[in-house]
């Protein structure tokens, strides 16, 4: 009972994590239904621009975690602007390629300066890396931290999706953006708050990230970026409680496949599972399963 | 001698009722409208009769060369083999193709030739295209296409689009063509062009037509009989002047005066 | 209110608008009407300022707006319910109607109220998914979207397409009171005899020019326009 | 047809030598560290005059982790760039995928750290153009079990292994196999692949365990957070690991509290006095600013190892340093002195390093 | 001999390439490590035109073609190294051709329900599951792979497989079948609506596609002696798939191009070890930039000024 409860905690923390960078990335993706693969590469950025503000600037948490939003927004923006805009009537798959190229391009200039080598956060205050015990099961203080900034950040997003006006906005550019421009709306404007908003979060989670796990290295938005996109698809494209949800079922499939014994076939397994459900459920866990009208 | 039986047909959307318990019936070579207010149905079922979506409830049967088949809630591929052809309100062509190649996909719904001929181009292959290709242009030729066979179908304007929509169904060579709102985007002139055309097309082809349309200079023109949907009930059929004068239907539809006969 | 001059487009190296100039007086309404592929659907879209003009001028109130966004001109008053309806498929009826309003910040509910006496069928539908609506529920909801913005200017293309009689008379008679009540109305139209009826001014064009221009109720009475536009 | 056998090799005072290592993808951390030592290696070769008065010159290409990639750029090495010996790729599978084309070409090519057990001798063949100066995957998970076994008093071990990595499955294979000679018992084991972040899962299983040590062999990388993760959540046993845990990275990332009761096999031990060791340890800092790891400190030996093959060499063929190569006896090396054995494998004492605070503390030669 | 002559200006590319290379490796010329690059190149157009047919003509999103790779690639080494001979090795390239399809229709079936994105992901899941797979078999040797895998594949060989399979896929797109996979892209219900089964079309190309995927890997296993579960990852699906956009999506003599051209690139770049990654995405996000449409759009070489040469060739013939 104690082992399930803290493997509970374990995938509960994990999903929140997937749910982080998903958030961001299922954002993007609703709006200009581009499959942002740059997304983890912006969270690697953010991690250490966090790292850095605090081993070589001294700041603590929380200027550290402006400051990598801050760049990121910025890094986001700037990519939205040099290398998505120019693609903006073209094919998804041609953006989605562009996408890699600025995933590559972040990931080997930053291993450039940096290295391949992975760093390590420094020390943390006790506040985040203390821990405590309810009846055996060792919750840290970071697990509670994340999975609450993982919950509360998707209840603000929705919110601002779904009932801000700069949210209706994004909404239309995303289903006709000529459309959108003759209601007043600018769409180069709303994109870039679009990208300016994914790509602060997804420097917040990097910096969290950094603090849980204590490393970071050049390449270290690959796999979460893809689980994010897996987790956002699997969600519902565009829905960004399906988005967490994606991020928790996918961090609770591989805490229950490797709780069960089966730590080997883990990534095949998860994946099977996802299909599975894809297959009952074509449209994602939440995506409504409307046809087109004809 | 009957070719189209649709009994009861009901469809749900959620909680809407877009068709409810409608009854058709249609013979061999007519040429028929369905007609009603916005909204009232009448593409929805066109979508049960080709497949797109299954009915909630009801049956369809469709009777050719005396063999008479339930359809309902088959696959629209399936459907299209069995003889019923349409068009779409919102266009739907493919848009990349060339307009002979839009014809030319839909000549071919039972497999002219097996997989190993397209691989490597043997026999029959040759032959078979070449013959897609003359029968292809052809139906260019009556739907006053042929100049424009080599042209991308995106680069067509509208009446043309319209008019190639209506190819690649004949090219689907179907006993029952259904046409949704054929005129919608054309000035009169066109209109009464389309018009002369569609009874041709009947004639030539020795089709049963059932057409959408709110254009009433050409539906009182060419229907023989008219049903008259409205929310998804079948509130009057008839010949058009028994419809033109039903009060439901001046009510419902066509309003006081009439304005698109002007 | 609108002048236009020596208006010229491009898609690539097409020529689709040769130079067109033409005014819409304030208060009025205006129809342009013309073959397929004309460019009456080209011309609107540049006014609205969704594809840019190679050459020429475009005048509102007074004016330059040749070089603003397509927001800028909402702003001052231009409003455009294009060919196509081009309704938000994936928002409600409701959202699409409060996006009409999005650069306003005035109370809109009394105008929403408008619209549903104008369009009761919005009303009934207001929840339902705008993609799902039927051809001419999304009409009336593209016009509908529209008169929310409160527009000075009103661009219309092919209002009439695919709606029912009785809603193709009622649609006549909305353009006519928003213009009674003010807005200037640009119409492209199909439907010419319809648009001749109840127009001011009338344009006809044939590829990518204006070839005769006039009085609505005279034009309607040449023979060109009678033999290649109204059928008869 | 024959290769080039160094025919333009040498060019005037100046004899190149390729590296062909992981600069870029997965395992760009071992490549990378891998050229730092050959570089340095090289470079203070160099200034203290050459091979033979000749300069060495170092024609390095990016293999991206890929071994398809490898065995095009050692074509390019062998057959366009007529380097007169080759150094690495850095995994196994990537050196293995090079071998063909060396012998094809009777290029010699040397790995620091192609561990496999078949990579130069698959029990029947030698793979004639191919040596290692690293000891091979057995050889370490062996000792290992013999010291958790003799050494530590365990009985009960799991196993906790990177499946995606050759290396780790191997020593995993070895240690199993000689804990249950001695005795032991393997529990349970669990699996994560490069690149996992979190490890909760499987370590909270193991929790509910009894057992005596864990072998952890796998690299610094993860090796660091399963560490850290496992004192956070209360495990206290020892873990063992190999050579993958010889670096400053898994320090910073466990944590010095977390770094008790933690051994490992390696090469060679900073602390000890050994000048060779020191003065690379020093050398090293100086240049980097940080400890080396054993990538750094296997990629200087090969370095090394090469200049040492040429200079002995009786001509500067591919065929001749080859043969020097194999007849390599006594090489002194920062990880160790060694012969080479007649399957171009190094004959290596092994040491067992044990952590107290993440520090080195002790240091055992073994083997 | 009226059907002649074109098929012959059609087969003159081939034939020149296959002569001109030929000569060039018996003039000593092309040496190992230019032949290798060739090698790579027809490898990478065998998956990406393969690829192309699944995604570019027929519309479905797959990210998961190094799995059917993988299973080519693992088929033909292990059928080779059991029947060490150039029979075993056609063999293998043959039977890792069959077991990819085979998976290819099986998995289609059920997945290709999934539009878009979902199936983006389902293809990818189904790779990463044949990767675990493999890492996980006794026969496959797990992470380390197989490896001394004897090399067959000579110019003769490489060049061979390479032409069937772009002239089996370029009959296959001129053909009805071809025109049926297209209308699938275009618009799936106009499609259904003009009596064409999309699910058997989507099997069809899925099995076709994962066939010549299947022939890629079989002779990528054998040039380069040795494969291991991690270079079929998601990465090289990705690899493949950049082929297929660069060259542009629905064009297979883009293909083409954009493999010759990716293998220059790289090629040149190998000399900058330490900034290739960085020059090599630079210049892919260039391209895509002032070329969104890839290299050759949607058309094919023979529709541009060249082809308009050879066409007038073919008429007057
Ligand atoms: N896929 C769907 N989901 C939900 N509601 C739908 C769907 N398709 C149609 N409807 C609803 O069903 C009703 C009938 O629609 P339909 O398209 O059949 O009308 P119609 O008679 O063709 O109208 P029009 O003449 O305007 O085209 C409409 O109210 C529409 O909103
Ligand atoms: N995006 C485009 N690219 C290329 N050509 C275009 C494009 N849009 C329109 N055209 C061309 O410009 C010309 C004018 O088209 P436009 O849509 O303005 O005509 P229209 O008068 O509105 O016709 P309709 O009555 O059919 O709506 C046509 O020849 C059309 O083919
Ligand atoms: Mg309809
Ligand atoms: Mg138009």
């Amino acid at each position: 009972m104690t082992e399930f409860l803290q493997q509970l905690i374990n995938s509960l923390s994990l999903g929140s994590i997937y749910a982080l960078i998903a958030l961001g990335y299922t954002m993007v993706y609703g709006i200009i239904k581009l499959i942002n693969f740059a997304h983890g590469d912006v969270y690697m950025v953010g991690a250490y621009v966090g790292y850095a503000c605090m081993t070589h600037l001294h700041l603590g948490f929380f200027e550290s975690l402006i400051a990598a939003m801050i760049i990121c927004t910025i890094l986001g923006v700037l990519i939205e602007r040099v290398a998505y805009r120019p693609l903006r009537n073209s094919t998804r798959i041609a953006a989605l390629i562009t996408a890699i190229g600025v995933s590559l391009l972040i990931e080997y200039t930053m291993m450039y300066f940096v290295g391949a080598d992975p760093r390590a956060y420094p020390e943390m205050p006790a506040y985040l890396t203390g821990s405590f015990e309810v009846g055996g099961v060792i919750i840290r203080n970071q697990q509670v931290i994340i999975i609450g900034v993982a919950v509360v950040l998707m209840i603000a997003l929705q919110f601002i999706v779904k009932k801000t006006k700069m949210g209706k906005a994004m909404r239309a550019v995303s289903q006709d953006p000529d459309a959108a421009r003759l209601m007043g709306i600018s769409v180069d404007r709303t994109i870039s708050f679009t990208f300016a908003i994914g790509s602060a979060l997804a420097g917040a989670a990097g910096v969290l990230v950094g603090v849980y796990y204590n490393s970071i290295n050049p390449l270290m938005g690959i796999i979460p970026g893809l689980k994010a996109f897996v987790a956002a698809v699997f969600g519902g494209i565009g829905i960004i409680p399906g988005a967490l949800i994606g991020g928790y079922v996918i961090g609770g499939a591989e805490t229950l496949v490797s709780s069960i014994g089966y730590s080997l076939f883990k990534d095949g397994v998860v994946f099977a599972i996802l299909i599975l459900i894809l297959i009952v459920k074509p449209t994602g866990l939440l995506g409504k399963n409307v046809k087109e009208k004809v | 001698m009957s070719l189209l039986e649709a009994t009861k047909l009901t469809r749900n959307f959620g909680g809407l009722t877009a068709v409810y318990e409608a009854d058709l019936h249609i013979d061999s070579g007519e040429l028929i409208g369905l007609i009603g207010p916005n909204g009232a149905g009448k593409t929805t079922l066109f979508n049960l009769l080709t497949g797109v979506y299954p009915p909630s409830s009801g049956t369809i049967t469709l009777t050719i060369d005396g063999k008479t088949e339930d359809i309902g809630g088959r696959k629209p591929y399936r459907i299209c083999a069995a003889g019923i052809g349409r068009t779409f309100q919102n266009i739907r062509l493919f848009k990349d193709l060339t307009v002979l190649d839009n014809v030319a996909t839909a000549l071919q719904q039972n497999r002219p030739y097996p997989l190993v001929s397209a691989l490597f181009h043997i026999p029959p292959f040759g032959a078979t295209e070449r013959r897609i290709r003359s029968e292809s242009l052809e139906l260019l030729e009556v739907m006053g296409l042929a100049g424009k066979a080599d042209e991308l179908a995106r680069n067509l304007s509208y009446g043309e689009q319209r008019h190639l929509e209506i190819a690649r169904a004949l090219a689907t060579h179907p006993s029952l063509l259904l046409l949704d709102e054929p005129a919608a985007g054309m000035n009169p002139f066109e209109t009464a062009e389309l018009t002369a055309l569609i009874a041709k097309l009947r004639a030539d082809f020795g089709l049963t037509v059932l057409l959408i349309e709110h254009d009433m200079s050409l539906v009182m023109k060419i229907c023989e009989r008219i049903y008259v949907l409205d929310h998804g009930i079948v509130i009057a059929s008839g010949t058009p002047d028994e419809v033109r004068n039903n009060p439901k239907v001046i009510e419902a539809y066509l309003g006081g005066e009439e304005v698109g006969n002007a | 209110m609108l002048e236009v001059r020596d208006l010229q487009v491009h898609f690539g190296v097409i020529n689709a608008i040769k130079g067109i100039s033409f005014d819409v007086p304030a208060g009025e309404i205006v129809t342009l009407i013309g073959a397929n592929g004309a460019g009456k659907t080209t011309t609107l879209r540049t006014l609205s300022g969704i594809k840019k003009p190679t050459a020429g001028t475009i005048t509102l109130d007074g004016l330059d707006i040749t070089g603003l966004s397509a927001q800028d001109r909402v702003r001052r008053g231009m409003s455009h319910v294009p060919e196509g309806r081009r309704i938000f498929p994936d928002m409600t009826v409701m959202e699409n109607l409060e996006l009409g309003a999005f650069l306003r910040r005035d109370v809109v509910q009394s105008d929403l109220d408008e619209i549903f006496t104008r369009f009761p069928i919005l009303a009934e539908r207001r929840r339902q998914l705008a993609g799902t609506l039927s051809g001419g529920e999304q009409q009336m909801l593209a016009m509908g979207r529209a008169l929310m913005a409160k527009p000075k200017m009103l661009l219309l293309d092919e209002p009439s397409m695919g709606l029912a009689p009785l809603l193709v008379q009622e649609i006549f008679d909305i353009i006519i009171s928003i213009n009674q009540a003010g807005t200037t109305v640009l119409l492209v139209e199909q439907n010419a005899n319809i648009a001749l009826q109840i127009a001011h001014h009338a344009y006809v064009m044939e590829t990518g020019s204006i070839v005769l221009s006039g009085e609505a109720k005279a034009l309607a009475q040449t023979d060109e326009v009678k033999r290649a536009y109204l059928g008869g | 047809k024959p290769g080039g056998s160094g025919g333009s090799a040498v060019t005037g005072d100046t004899i190149k030598v390729g590296a062909n290592y992981e600069l870029s993808g997965a395992v760009a951390t071992y490549g990378q560290a891998s050229v730092d030592g050959i570089t340095m290696a090289i470079d203070e070769i160099n200034a203290a005059g050459g091979v033979n008065g000749k300069k060495l010159e170092i024609i390095s290409y990016d293999n991206k982790s890929d071994a398809a990639e490898a065995t095009t750029l050692a074509n390019k090495l062998f057959t366009q760039d007529n380097v007169l010996v080759g150094m690495g790729p850095a995994t196994s599978g990537n050196f293995k995928a090079i071998i063909p084309v060396a012998n094809k070409n009777r290029v010699p090519v040397v790995s620091g750290s192609a561990t496999a057990d078949d990579v130069t001798w698959d029990g029947s063949t030698v793979q004639e153009f191919a040596f290692r100066i690293c000891f091979n995957d057995s050889f370490q998970g062996t000792i290992m079990a013999k010291f958790a076994a003799e050494n530590l008093g365990a009985s009960s071990a799991v196993i906790i292994k990177d499946n995606s990595n050759d290396y780790s499955k191997g020593l995993a294979d070895a240690f199993t196999t000689e804990f249950e000679n001695q005795g032991g018992t393997i529990v349970t084991s669990e699996a994560y692949v490069a690149g996992d972040t979190d490890f909760n899962t499987i370590l909270t299983r193991i929790k509910g365990q009894s057992f005596d040590v864990i072998y952890l062999p796998g690299y610094y990388s993860e090796a660091g957070l399963i560490i850290k993760q496992a004192r956070d959540l209360g495990i206290t046993a020892p873990f063992l690991g190999g050579d993958g845990f010889d670096s400053p990275t898994l320090l910073e990332l466990a944590g010095a509290s977390a770094l008790n009761d933690v051994y490992f096999t390696n090469h060679y031990s900073s602390i000890d006095e050994d000048p060779t060791v020191q003065d690379f340890i020093k050398a090293f800092k100086e240049a980097k600013g940080a400890e080396p790891s054993a990538f750094n400190a296997l990629g200087y030996d090969v370095g090394k190892f090469v200049a040492d093959a040429i200079s002995r060499a009786s001509e500067l063929t591919g065929d001749a340093v080859q043969k020097a190569m194999a007849e390599t006896k006594g090489f002194v090396g920062v990880t160790g002195t060694f012969d080479m054995d007649g399957h171009h494998n190094p004959v290596k004492t092994i040491l067992v390093i044990g952590l107290k605070d993440g520090v080195q503390d002790s240091s055992e030669k073994v083997g | 001999m009226k059907t002649l002559k074109p098929m012959f200006w059609r087969a003159l590319p081939f034939i020149v390439a296959y002569v001109v290379v030929l000569a060039l490796i018996s003039a000593g010329v092309i040496n190992d490590y230019i032949f290798a690059i060739i090698v790579t190149i027809c490898i990478n157009i065998i998956l990406a035109s393969s690829l192309n047919l699944v995604t570019g003509f027929t519309g479905q999103f797959s990210l998961g073609h190094a799995g059917f790779m993988a299973l080519g690639a693992y088929t033909c080494a292990l059928i080779t190294m059991h029947f060490d001979s150039v029979f075993g090795f056609a063999l293998g390239i043959l039977g890792g051709a069959v077991v990819s399809a085979l998976v290819g229709a099986l998995v289609g079936l059920p997945t290709l329900r999934l539009r878009g994105d979902y199936l983006a992901i389902a293809t990818l899941g189904m790779a990463e599951i044949i990767r675990v797979i493999l890492l996980n078999l006794g026969i496959t040797n797990g992470a380390a792979g197989l490896s001394g895998i004897p090399q067959y594949a000579d110019w003769n060989w490489v060049f061979g497989l390479t032409a069937v399979t772009l002239i089996v896929l370029w009959n296959y797109i001129r053909s009805s079948h071809g025109r049926r996979a297209i209308a699938v892209r275009e618009d799936e219900i106009a499609a259904e609506a003009i009596g064409i089964n999309t699910t058997a079309v989507k099997v069809q190309a899925f099995t076709i596609g994962a066939f010549f995927a299947g022939i890629g890997g079989g002779l990528y296993a054998t040039y380069f002696y040795v494969i291991k579960p991690d270079q079929f990852g998601f990465l090289k699906s990705i690899d493949i798939l950049v082929i297929v956009v660069l060259g542009g999506l629905g064009s297979l003599s883009g293909t083409v191009v954009a493999a010759i051209v990716l293998a220059l690139v790289s090629t040149v770049l190998a000399d900058f070890s330490d900034i290739r990654m960085i020059i090599y995405s630079l210049i892919l996000v260039l391209i895509m930039i002032f070329r969104p449409g890839g290299l050759m759009g949607s058309k094919e070489i023979t529709d541009t000024v060249l082809g308009k040469v050879f066409r007038r060739k073919e008429a007057k013939a």
